[in-house]
């Protein structure tokens, strides 16, 4: 069942969108391959914004897009055809049923009525949604609208989709169980996920391609193995007491170390193994609860990278 | 000290709709997480704190008061609501200005205020004069938080107030929560981000349909939680050979291969006695080993085991 | 877990065309309309005035036979009612084509009138499933992500009126030509009355081509189903305040009242004084039945002010055309 | 509980606010709303509210024609516009907030939920006035434009009519607005029932109807008495009745609005 697209998904030269003066896309080059591609950047970065250009939700100020080949912006039904979105923000048809509402999207997306009713359940099923689907959609939790999300924006099989926060106000469990339906749905179907959030965590879980976007431009785009290759030789050391303790003694060999807000110990021990840092906590009588390597990749990128982007902060 | 928000055999039904059923407990003082499941029970017990809702049955008491219709106490309340709804005509110093003088403050010290707040909380200068409705949702956020600082509470209850903001954004406000409960003030925060509530909080509640399942430290939850065992995955090169060291030495209670490779998931006996020995097994086995995680002592497992 | 259980399937398959997605949007909803039990009374309410219609086209046929039993009944009344009838009947047998399209047009024009109350009604009806709760839902942002475009958008929620005007005005009048006439004791009913018919339907496809762009217009105003449906409330109410007022200050007041410019319309494409016209000098006993009925001097009637109905019709729809375009737009 | 009174490292240059008084709440209120009523996303309602009255008028009405000004006055602005503006005003006051999901932030500040519901009745109303104020005095530009001799002692009435119009309408959809989110609706209803059909029946229970006393106000006016053949009698007893029914309705919302609760989320996209 993997179906891959060949050739870039998105592509864009000097794409510029401005609000009035406010300019939320300054140029922006970008060419993204087939895969699970993570989105981030800082409140206001552009994120959605991008998401609404591609989308057409957004006209373009100056520039080109191409999505799946195809010029965004001249061929708008066809291309929305073949991509999927779920908005950040609920965006049901109240009064409809679950099932009806996922039917009636697909019947937009082109499919005929009684394609569209068996894909429905199909992807309800899919999404995890039971007998819920015969309730209307006004009375769902903010977990069942998220999963209702899903479901519409993949009911007519598309080849990209683009999803904009789409953990938002799930509880634990649900925040697993929709990361997974995402991850399956690149790593089993072979669609391109798009996903844009602002929870680093979620990223690392699903994606596997991380493009980062500050004040309406590019600042990082790279594989995340690559990115936490670039970290390896740092560990953050989790120990029950004696936190500093650990930290001097890592300092005593040597090894950039300090206590990090959350109680963590950050060192930067340089070796490719865990085995020298073993034995420092052994001559220390520290036993560790967990040690992980290169690690909150994504944070640190995010700080770093936004250093000089970022205002006051 | 004594509790902050006592609860005695507290419901609330929405007509046939539960919120809260027959529920007693206690929220102490300082930083407390508030956990659950979507559709728990959170909000209404966080609208019947700020004095929104009425209990249907049973007590609910803030510092030995009952919040609905009451002034006295709802001024030493602050409230954040998790939706992202703000006035739409209005820009924050205004804002924040009009709600200052129904808190109780004199115009001029008002708009002061309302002016400290927003650097307090880190919204750029530049965002001041535009409207409200014109804000990104971390703007949100800030805006909302500086409203529940307004009146310089003693109890400050948020919902949700991480929701939407960038990982910087989540640091200013967690730095921001940490110095207010240094300085004394109690702070009752829901979310559903749980590894942020388990570094930002030293207590915590867990509710789930409508009951309140443990409270309490995550020490003490988890000696609590039935059925709980210290746990281990261990990424290693030779995982076998781990596990035969580590089982021979009878520390653990048993061990599984993961079928994707490397890892090893070891569940051990006593955790006393195998953090005592455990580290000079693993460097006498000449095992490499890349990483090691332990994620039955954090919240989420705590959690996962109580609302399973 | 059942859900890890389920896979997902590719979808291979032909797609619909771009007029049946606009089809889906006003099909759905117009059964979104009709789930509201005031509109299906509405619907119901009309189709049973369409009944009373085709009673009293049947009157009418009726009288254009010789040995009907309106005759017999007349008899049983009166005898000289009876000879009366008799001579009406027998002079307007001579004549059915005037007779049948006088007659129908009369009755057609009242009826379509009447009905404008009716079609105002069910646009307030169907006035918040327009664009307003898409709007407040930010459904607008999933039709947008949809392989449907803005106009498809616009068009398949123009079908939406356009559905429930036909259910509640072009249906009920339609059917009531369609039994009168199989009611009628001739077949050449049905080609005496094309003028009738053809007025009618021109005259109501104009209406809710009007209604239409206007109900569209109002809903897209806001996003709040009280402030749309309370403009439209408030258009009403004071156009038909401002009615009255037009007999004293200047007429054009009037035209501020959309029923009235409706009304207006169906005086320009029915012409009714034409048909009466025709009635009193080719049917003597008509003119003199209608002058001894009419103290209201009724006939001639003032002429439609064609000059001033076109004009303000096409002002409410521009900018009713204004505020969709504005409002509609991608953010 | 006494440890728990303050925290123990509040900054001592910065004293405590306490409970507001009246003054501080009601400024807090108006600081509040005001900008809402001069929105520029809401400018074609104020302006329409403003001057489409009297431009109308102005526009329809033919030189020296008395009759049609005051058939406009009496039964087009006092009669219909006034009442359904007030009805339309005030019903939001409450309902608007909790639609927006912005009355959290209000009903959690430490004011009685009584003086929250005055508070935010006091500032519509001094919205209202305002507007009937101006479009009372623009009415009577257009009257004294088009030359219509009973305009300036008109003028007067008409403007203690929409003072006492504000009062009574204010109130009553005050409370309207707190029964119902469809409380235009409800207030339509209202109108036929009460207002114009109770109103204009005579039965013995025909003082409820509150445009029949403002009538009666206007109908104080010579030119309005000849020409509608109204009595002009007790009208003094009209405006107590007024008042009464304002204060009550008052009395109702308060105690309403202290009883009640919100749902913002089930009735947010409606």
């Amino acid at each position: 069942m993997l179906r891959r697209v060949p050739g870039p998904v998105i592509e864009t030269h000097g794409l510029l969108k401005r609000f009035g003066r406010f300019v939320a896309l300054d140029r922006l080059d970008l060419r993204v391959e087939p895969g699970a591609i993570g989105l981030l950047g800082p409140n206001g970065a552009g994120k959605s914004t991008l998401l609404k250009c591609l989308l057409q939700l957004h006209p373009i100020t100056a520039g080109t897009a191409k999505l799946l080949g195809r010029e965004v912006g001249r061929e708008g039904r066809e291309i929305r055809k073949r991509i999927g979105y779920t908005p950040e923000q609920d965006c049901h048809i109240p009064g409809m049923l679950g099932c009806e509402y996922v039917t009636y999207t697909a019947q937009l997306c082109g499919l005929p009525f009684e394609a569209a009713r068996q894909r429905a359940h199909e992807m309800l099923d899919f999404v995890g949604m039971g007998q819920e689907r015969y309730r209307k959609v006004d009375t769902y939790s903010t977990g069942m609208k998220q999963r209702l999300k899903l479901a519409q924006a993949i009911v007519h099989d598309p080849e990209v989709l683009f999803l904009d926060e789409p953990t938002n106000g799930l509880d634990p469990r649900g925040q697993v169980q929709m990361l997974d339906l995402v991850r399956r749905l690149w790593q089993e179907h072979g669609l391109t996920v798009v996903l844009s959030s602002h929870l680093l965590h979620d990223v690392e879980r699903v994606c596997e391609h991380i493009i980062l976007l500050a004040r309406g431009q590019v600042l990082v785009q790279d594989s995340l193995a690559r990115l936490k290759e670039r970290r390896r030789g740092a560990a953050d050391v989790v120990v029950s007491h004696r936190q500093s303790e650990v930290a001097q003694g890592f300092r005593a060999r040597g090894w950039p170390s300090e206590v990090l807000p959350n109680g963590h110990v950050r060192v930067e021990h340089g070796a490719p193994d865990l085995m020298p840092l073993l034995d420092c906590l052994r001559s220390l009588g520290v036993a560790p609860l967990e040690i992980i390597p290169s690690p909150n990749v994504l944070e640190e990128m995010f700080v770093k990278a936004l250093e000089g982007a970022h205002g006051p902060a | 000290m004594s509790a902050i928000v006592q609860v005695r055999e507290l419901s609330r039904w929405y007509g046939i709709v539960m919120g809260l059923n027959h529920v007693s407990f206690e929220i102490g003082p300082g930083l407390v997480g508030l956990v659950g499941p979507n559709g728990a029970g959170k909000s209404t017990l966080i609208q019947i704190i700020t004095g929104q809702f009425r209990p249907s049955s049973g007590t609910l008491t803030v510092f030995g008061e009952v919040p609905w219709n009451n002034p006295r106490l709802l001024r030493r309340i602050g409230y954040c609501p998790e939706r992202e709804s703000l006035p739409r005509d209005l820009g924050p110093v205004d804002w924040l200005h009009g709600l200052g003088r129904l808190s109780g403050l004199r115009a001029t010290e008002a708009r002061a205020r309302a002016e400290r707040l927003l650097e307090k909380v880190r919204l750029p200068r530049e965002h001041w004069a535009k409207r409200l409705s014109q804000y990104s949702k971390g703007m949100r956020q800030r805006v909302k938080l500086a409203q529940a600082l307004l009146h310089d509470p003693e109890f400050l209850v948020l919902d949700e107030p991480m929701n939407g903001l960038d990982p910087l954004g989540r640091q200013e406000m967690a730095h921001v929560l940490k110095e207010l409960a240094a300085g004394g003030t109690h702070i009752l925060i829901s979310s559903h981000i749980l590894a942020e509530l388990e570094a930002l909080c030293r207590e915590f509640v867990i509710l789930n349909w409508g009951r309140v399942l443990a409270s309490g430290t995550r020490d003490t939850l988890r000696t609590d939680v039935q059925g709980w065992s210290e746990q281990l995955q261990v990424r290693c090169d030779q995982p076998e050979k781990l596990a035969r060291v580590l089982f021979d030495a009878g520390v653990l209670r048993g061990f599984q291969l993961a079928p994707e490779g490397d890892w090893l998931h070891l569940e051990v006996r006593d955790p006393e006695v195998f953090y005592q020995r455990w580290l000079e097994l693993l460097l006498a086995s000449g095992v490499v080993v890349g990483e090691i995680r332990s994620e039955s002592r954090s919240l989420r497992q705590i959690f996962d085991k109580v609302t399973a | 877990m059942a859900l890890h259980d389920i896979r997902y399937r590719h979808w291979e398959g032909r797609h619909i065309g771009v007029w049946q997605r606009r089809g889906v949007i006003a099909f759905s909803g117009l059964r979104a309309c009709l789930q509201n039990r005031w509109t299906r009374y509405l619907v119901g309410f009309c189709w049973l005035t369409a009944l009373v219609y085709v009673g009293l086209l049947f009157c009418i046929g009726q009288l254009l036979v010789a040995d009907s039993i309106i005759v017999e009944w007349a008899a049983n009344l009166n005898p000289q009612l009876q000879a009366f009838v008799r001579a009406l009947t027998t002079w307007l047998e001579q004549h059915p084509e005037i007779s049948v399209r006088v007659a129908q047009g009369l009755l057609f024009y009242h009826y379509a009138t009447f009905l404008i109350t009716a079609a105002l009604v069910a646009v307030a009806l169907a006035i918040p499933h327009l664009i307003t709760r898409d709007l407040g839902s930010h459904a607008m942002v999933v039709y947008a992500s949809k392989a449907i475009n803005r106009f498809d958008y616009l068009v398949g929620k123009a079908g939406v009126v356009g559905g429930l005007l036909t259910l509640t005005w072009l249906g009920p009048v339609l059917a009531s030509w369609l039994l009168g006439n199989l009611l009628a004791p001739n077949w050449n009913f049905f080609w005496h009355s094309r003028v009738p018919l053809g007025h009618a339907v021109l005259f109501i496809l104009a209406g809710m081509a009007f209604l239409s762009v206007l109900a569209l217009g109002v809903s897209a105003v806001s996003s709040r189903e009280k402030a749309t449906v309370g403009l439209y409330v408030a258009l009403w109410l004071v156009g038909s305040a401002l009615e009255p007022l037009g007999d004293i200050s200047r007429p054009w007041v009037k035209q501020l009242s959309i029923r009235y410019d409706l009304q207006q319309l169906a005086r320009v494409v029915f012409q009714p004084e034409q048909d009466l016209r025709i009635a009193q000098e080719k049917v003597p006993i008509v003119g003199e039945v209608l002058r001894g009925f009419g103290r209201r001097p009724r006939a001639p009637w003032p002429p439609a002010p064609a000059a001033t109905t076109w004009p303000a019709l096409a002002i409410f729809a521009l900018l009713s055309t204004g505020v969709i375009l504005t409002r509609t737009k991608p953010e | 509980m006494t440890s728990l009174a303050a925290p123990n490292n509040a900054p001592a240059a910065d004293p405590k606010p306490g409970v507001p008084g009246l003054g501080s709440s009601l400024a807090g209120l108006w600081v509040l709303s005001w900008r809402g009523f001069f929105a520029w996303r809401r400018a074609p309602l104020w302006l329409a509210a403003l001057v489409a009255n009297p431009l109308l008028a102005w526009l329809s009405l033919p030189d020296g024609e008395s009759t049609g000004f005051l058939h406009w006055n009496v039964h087009l602005y006092v009669g219909l516009l006034m009442p359904l503006y007030c009805l339309v005003v005030c019903g939001a006051m409450i309902r608007d907030e909790v639609q927006d999901d912005t009355l959290a932030f209000l009903v959690t500040r430490p004011l009685t939920r009584a003086r929250l519901y005055l508070g935010k009745y006091v500032c519509q109303l001094a919205w209202l006035q305002c507007v009937f104020l101006v479009n009372g005095l623009l009415l009577l530009g257009v009257g004294l434009l088009r030359d219509i001799p009973e305009a300036p002692s008109l003028a007067s009435r008409v403007l203690l009519a929409g003072i006492l119009a504000a009062l009574v309408y204010g109130a009553l959809g005050g409370v309207f607005g707190l029964l119902t989110r469809r409380y235009i609706v409800l207030g339509l209803v209202y109108g036929f029932i009460v207002e114009v059909g109770i109103g204009h029946i005579p039965t013995n229970i025909n003082s409820l109807s509150m445009l029949r006393h403002l009538q009666d106000l206007l109908a104080g006016h010579p030119a309005v008495q000849t020409r509608y053949d109204w009595s002009a009698d007790g009208s003094g007893t009209g405006v107590l009745i007024i008042l009464g029914t304002t204060l009550t309705a008052l009395v109702v919302g308060a105690v309403l609005f202290t009883w009640k609760e919100f749902h913002a989320s089930h009735e947010a996209l409606k």
